[in-house]
């Protein structure tokens, strides 16, 4: 069992380095902090100046003293899932960053608005449960629109970043 | 999952103290499970007022409408709302009010009426039974036996008088019209609603706000659309408001309907009425105008529709996001069940959307309500003018077949200041829609007067009301 | 662009290659220091056009709002807007298009006319000196040396002719015009703007969108309000433009003003104009219509105060953000100086604040738009009745005198239209406002005709032109 285990990490582990190869090649990787990227040290997610609105809106946000980047934008229900996820944020972020082709402003991913909302239920699952006891709200019923509009951060959208206009 | 899976999976986290089914009426009993929803629920029986909201208060020298603004006195000439029109209170009062209203003392007045002010489904269905619709009491209204019930019944309503259907009616809104008994899920039960909301998805109306009838649409519109099992739950916050929140006809000449089947814009609507006839062949209208001898129509809190209009709907808020908010209720957040003006409670109605101090968002809502009531005015007083000016000119021995094009001023005039004055915002669930129409509203009436003058001697009319 | 030059672009702020001073006019040569802002800035040369906004590209049949809507001759008739009146265009052209407009070319114009359409800082300095104001050119422009130069060359220009003045302009708005040439900061320089804003300040209207002028009372109203050294940086943002986007007087009979003595809104103005008397007594107006004899006021793009009407003026949000928004030039972020419309680039004009997708945002502008057109021409169809009935009541022998009172209303009327009509976002900055303001006009217009129908027999009259 924890040989499996470690091998499934080790399997992910490489998926993530090569998730970054891919976007980006190793001089990238090497550049742009690659390694500290497995951190969860917010720091290490303004080692892109890209990322510095968030982080300065974090640090003005209700949660920065309870709640890093990886706990909001990170799955936690299994670490198979966390690492995927990194992964492909990994690749998604190192070629953004690398090829400069990223929207601007920078949005969530539909996906990635759902690792989000999961997470404020992890945290206040309780508090929420009779809102959510027919159904969460962040599902999209629209392919035009985003999630966002349906979930949590239809009204607590400032608490990641701080005010947002 | 789509939605009804998503229904069905329902957890309940709540103490079942209580079994609910599809006959448990009494909102205390559903209380008994849901205690801090029910506890705001019976709160909506405190009186309260704000600048343009509310009413009741020591602060509002009068509740009655027509004494705040006699221009409406003869705006209404000629129909039950010239003799009682008065400020909305909180739903504990629908079904007292009601009957108290001189508009139901003092004028017949049709069993439909009951629609919106009581909670029907069980009433509704019992009749329906009685008239011979299938199955029985215990079938979950999403069933097809149940929904004809429910139809039959209504339609049953609809053809007996007020004082037949008062002693059944039990309960103001309960938890029973808005929520299924077994997922507490929120569901649409007004038979009004049902068809109306129907009507619009088969219009070609663009209703963004709405993005499951744009699916059904896009999907081929199969069958009729099912705002129950196809509205997502945002938008299911929003429509079971609209299930009275509405313009409709309710009177003795046909079923009671919403006159959505070109759209939820006032034009639509209108030419929606202009176009029905009724049995006997002629022309839509509520009442013929007293004074001036005009067949207008009558506007009824179209709320649902102007929200529609406006730039919130679009960006997906809803009703209950406003008139609802969550409340913190000891480890819980729950909906707030005490339904009244957002601007009783900012902090929890506004600001978790704008981060602005109370006092600043008080302050932008009085100036959209500020400039609308002040053209509304000025628009009453435009259509005033033209009714004193029929009067005149009836006077001055022209008969209704000679003012038969000024009458139609009137009619668009008068349509368009009452949308607006029946709405309950003052303009703020779409401002620029409601200054739009009262621009329009000016116009018609003006227009009216000055085509008048070709048919009249003009010293023969009073002089000009101004604002 | 590949890591390492990011690095280096994030830590490059900006590159003194040359020393600017007061007197550098030229934008190419602060291009050398900023050539981001300098690029950006020469594309307000691209034609482009959106629904109702931009000019000039093949897409827009004609650039000419005369003909794209004729009731503006009629409107204007009598006045030089009759015979040239164009769709603006970005700001490479505001001298160009000035110096060819038939305004110019085939009617006398003051040199007061320039303020709004050049670089002028070192132009009314220089005149300022030879008029004889104390200092010199090299010292800075908050200095009261300086000050008293702007002020007098500036109204040295006010008293020559457009002829006189215009070979002098060199530049259209460059950066001198809005930036301090040693710390980049922003300024006003315009002397219309800098009385202007004085003006209000002192003024009862309430301008929650400008926190420095509202501190600057509270603290006693003491000297002049400066915006150079009040404003917050914000504030800067937009009152950078309302040195030229603005109503304004600028004619032979006075020094060019902006008539913000009472405040901004519509009917302040009106009033100021309406009390403002010339040197030779009488009331002010910008011309005596041709067919009606009318005394009217014109209007010219209120941007900055229909802005100031609207949501996004109270949320703090400035001009410069929707039309200057910032760019992402490899690491760093600089304004655009492609000033244009937002609609162009949806994505950082407007996303940056609004989560939602760009087709959405156009769907709402437009839908704003499109409200605020029909709305419009309602509107001036009404104006336009009005002047076809004064004509007629002038050919059935009725004098100025005996026509004062319907004048007024036209008065009335036709400066609101023309005021929506005028400014530059068919609503957009004031939805409400301007549906408002409209409203308003239609009013008027129709209460001129009604009026005009007891001293002339409507029979000699036109019939009713509608809408
Ligand atoms: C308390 C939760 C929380 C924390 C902690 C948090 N975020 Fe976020 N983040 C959010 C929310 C909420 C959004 C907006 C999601 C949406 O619009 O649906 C967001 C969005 C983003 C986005 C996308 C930009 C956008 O506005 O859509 C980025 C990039 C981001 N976060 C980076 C970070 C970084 C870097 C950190 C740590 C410095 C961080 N976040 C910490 C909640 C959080
Ligand atoms: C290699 C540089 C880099 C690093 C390090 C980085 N980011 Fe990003 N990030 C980007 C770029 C580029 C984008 C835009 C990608 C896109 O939208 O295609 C982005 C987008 C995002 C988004 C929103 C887009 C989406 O895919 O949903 C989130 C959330 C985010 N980052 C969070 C983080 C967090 C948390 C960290 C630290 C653990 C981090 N980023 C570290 C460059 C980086
Ligand atoms: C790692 C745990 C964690 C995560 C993830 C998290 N929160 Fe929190 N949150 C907290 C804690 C701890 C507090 C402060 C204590 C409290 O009041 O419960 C808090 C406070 C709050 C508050 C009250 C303060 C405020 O800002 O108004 C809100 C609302 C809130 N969270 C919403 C969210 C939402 C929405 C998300 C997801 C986008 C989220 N939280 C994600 C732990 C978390
Ligand atoms: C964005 C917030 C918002 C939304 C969404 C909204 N409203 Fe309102 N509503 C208001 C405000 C603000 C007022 C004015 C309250 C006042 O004047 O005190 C108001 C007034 C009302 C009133 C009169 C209340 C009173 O106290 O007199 C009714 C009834 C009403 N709304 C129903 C609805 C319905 C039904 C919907 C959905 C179809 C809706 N509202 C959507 C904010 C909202
Ligand atoms: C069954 C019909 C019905 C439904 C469903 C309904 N309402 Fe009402 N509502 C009424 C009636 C009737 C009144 C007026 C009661 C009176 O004046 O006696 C009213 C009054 C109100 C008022 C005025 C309260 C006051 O104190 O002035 C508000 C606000 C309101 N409703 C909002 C809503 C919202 C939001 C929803 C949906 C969550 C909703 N209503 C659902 C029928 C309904
Ligand atoms: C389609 C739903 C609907 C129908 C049908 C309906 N009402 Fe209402 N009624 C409402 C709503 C919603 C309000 C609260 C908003 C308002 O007062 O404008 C209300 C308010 C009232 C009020 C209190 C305010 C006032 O107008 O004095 C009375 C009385 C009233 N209705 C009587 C009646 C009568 C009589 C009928 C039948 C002719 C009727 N209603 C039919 C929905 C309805
Ligand atoms: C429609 C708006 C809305 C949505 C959607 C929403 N909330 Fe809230 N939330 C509120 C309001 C309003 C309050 C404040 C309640 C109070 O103070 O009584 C609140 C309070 C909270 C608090 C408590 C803050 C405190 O006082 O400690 C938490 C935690 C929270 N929300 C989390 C969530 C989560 C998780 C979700 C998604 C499941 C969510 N919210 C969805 C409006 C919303
Ligand atoms: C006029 C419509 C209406 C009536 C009547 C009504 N509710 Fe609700 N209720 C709502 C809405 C809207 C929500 C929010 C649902 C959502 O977000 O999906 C809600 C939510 C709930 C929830 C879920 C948890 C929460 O607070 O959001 C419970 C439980 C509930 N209501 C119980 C009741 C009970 C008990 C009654 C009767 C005393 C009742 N409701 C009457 C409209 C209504
Ligand atoms: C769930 C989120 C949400 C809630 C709750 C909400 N708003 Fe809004 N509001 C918005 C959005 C979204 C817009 C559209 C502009 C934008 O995208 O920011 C808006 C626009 C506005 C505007 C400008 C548009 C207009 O029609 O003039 C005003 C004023 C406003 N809101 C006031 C309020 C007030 C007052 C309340 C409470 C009664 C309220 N809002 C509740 C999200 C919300
Ligand atoms: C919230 C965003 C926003 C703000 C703030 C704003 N504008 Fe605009 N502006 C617009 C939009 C949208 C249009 C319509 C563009 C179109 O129709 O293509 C517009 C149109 C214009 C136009 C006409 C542009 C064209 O292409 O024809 C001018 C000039 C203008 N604005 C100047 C200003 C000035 C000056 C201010 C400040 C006093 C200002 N705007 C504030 C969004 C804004
Ligand atoms: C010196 C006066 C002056 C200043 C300062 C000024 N403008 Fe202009 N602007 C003009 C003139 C003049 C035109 C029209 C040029 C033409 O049509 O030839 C114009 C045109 C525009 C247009 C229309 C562009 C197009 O292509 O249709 C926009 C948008 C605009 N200005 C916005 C702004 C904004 C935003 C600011 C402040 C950042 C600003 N302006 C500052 C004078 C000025
Ligand atoms: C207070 C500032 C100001 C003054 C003074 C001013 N302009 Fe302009 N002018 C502008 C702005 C801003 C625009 C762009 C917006 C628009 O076209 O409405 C413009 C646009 C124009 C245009 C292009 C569009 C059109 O109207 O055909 C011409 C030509 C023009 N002005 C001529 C003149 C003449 C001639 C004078 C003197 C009588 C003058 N301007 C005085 C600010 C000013
Ligand atoms: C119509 C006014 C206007 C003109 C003309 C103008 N700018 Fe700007 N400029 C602005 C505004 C507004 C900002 C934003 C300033 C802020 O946010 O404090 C700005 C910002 C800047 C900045 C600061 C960095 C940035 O991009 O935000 C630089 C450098 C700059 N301008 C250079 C120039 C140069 C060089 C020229 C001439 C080619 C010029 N500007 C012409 C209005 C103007
Ligand atoms: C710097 C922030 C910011 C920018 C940039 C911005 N907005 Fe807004 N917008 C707001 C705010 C704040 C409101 C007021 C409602 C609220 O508080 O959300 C608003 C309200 C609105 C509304 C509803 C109010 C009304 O007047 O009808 C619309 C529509 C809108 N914005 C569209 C746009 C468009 C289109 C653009 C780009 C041209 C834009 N906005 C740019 C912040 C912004
Ligand atoms: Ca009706
Ligand atoms: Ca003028």
């Amino acid at each position: 069992m924890r040989g499996k285990r470690s091998l499934l990490l080790l399997t992910l582990a490489t998926a993530i380095l090569l998730g970054m190869f891919a976007g980006s090649g190793a001089y990238t990787f090497v550049s742009a902090h690659g390694l500290s990227y497995m951190s969860d040290d917010p720091k290490v997610c303004v080692n892109c100046h890209i990322m510095r609105e968030e982080y300065d809106g974090w640090q003005h946000g209700s949660h920065k003293a309870v709640a890093t980047c990886n706990d909001c934008h990170l799955p936690h229900d299994n670490v198979i899932h966390k690492l995927y996820v990194k992964a492909s944020n990994g690749y998604y972020h190192a070629k953004g960053f690398t090829t400069g082709n990223f929207p601007d402003p920078i949005r969530i991913k539909a996906s990635n608005a759902e690792v989000l909302e999961a997470n404020c239920l992890r945290c206040h699952g309780e508090i929420s449960s009779e809102l959510t006891a027919h159904g969460t709200l962040g599902v999209p019923t629209d392919p035009t629109r985003k999630a966002d509009l349906y979930g949590c951060v239809r009204c607590h959208l400032e608490v990641g970043h701080g005010p947002v206009r | 999952a789509n939605i009804n899976t998503r229904k069905a999976e329902a957890l309940q986290t709540s103490l079942r103290l209580v079994d609910l089914d599809e006959t448990t009426v009494d909102p205390a009993i559903w209380g008994k499970n849901f205690p801090r929803q029910f506890d705001s629920y019976q709160r909506t029986i405190e009186p309260y007022h704000t600048k343009y909201g509310g009413a009741g208060s020591e602060g509002v020298p009068t509740s009655s409408k027509l004494e705040q603004d006699p221009m409406l006195k003869t705006i209404f000439a000629g129909y039950a709302f010239a003799i009682d029109y008065n400020h909305r209170r909180g739903h504990a009062y629908m079904l007292e009010d009601q009957k108290m209203t001189k508009r139901v003392t003092e004028r017949p007045q049709s069993g439909a009426c009951m629609h919106c002010h009581a909670s029907n489904v069980v009433l509704y269905r019992e009749l329906g039974l009685k008239k011979g619709a299938p199955g029985d009491l215990k079938e979950p209204l999403s069933s097809s036996n149940a929904q004809a019930q429910l139809q039959a019944g209504f339609e049953a309503t609809c053809a007996m008088t007020y004082q037949e259907v008062g002693p059944l009616a039990k309960h103001p809104v309960a938890c029973l019209d808005c929520h299924d008994p077994k997922t507490m899920a929120l569901r649409v039960t007004k038979p009004g609603f049902i068809k109306g909301i129907d009507a619009l998805a088969r219009s070609n109306d663009s209703v963004p706000h709405l993005p499951s009838i744009e699916r059904w649409r896009r999907e081929g519109k199969k069958g009729t659309y099912d705002a129950n099992t196809m509205a997502s739950r945002q938008e299911m916050r929003s429509m079971v408001c609209g299930q009275c929140h509405v313009e409709y006809y309710c009177g003795p000449k046909a079923t009671l309907f919403f006159p959505w089947h070109n759209g939820l814009k006032i034009e639509q609507v209108e030419a929606y009425y202009n176009d029905y006839k009724w049995k006997d062949g002629t022309r839509f209208s509520d009442y013929k105008h007293a004074i001036s001898g005009a067949e207008v129509i009558k506007a009824q809190h179209p709320e649902f529709e102007m929200w529609s209009q406006g730039v919130h709907s679009r960006a997906g808020v809803s009703c209950s996001d406003c008139h609802m908010p969550y409340v913190r209720d000891g480890a819980l957040k729950v909906s707030s069940h005490h339904v009244q003006s957002p601007l009783r409670d900012i902090t929890r109605s506004c600001q978790p959307c704008h981060r602005v101090p109370a006092d600043e968002l008080k302050a932008r809502v009085e100036t959209i309500q500020d400039r609308t009531h002040a053209l509304m005015m000025r628009a009453e007083t435009a259509v005033v003018a033209l009714i004193h000016d029929l009067e005149a000119a009836k006077k001055a021995g022209l008969n209704d077949a000679a003012l038969k094009e000024i009458h139609e001023f009137q009619r668009k005039a008068q349509w368009r200041v009452d949308y607006v004055n029946a709405e309950n915002s003052m303009g703020f669930h779409a401002p620029q829609e409601a200054a739009r129409i009262l621009g329009e509203a000016v116009d018609y009436a003006r227009q009216g007067q000055i085509e008048l003058r070709r048919l009249v001697d003009p010293a023969k009319l009073p002089t000009l009301a101004r604002k």
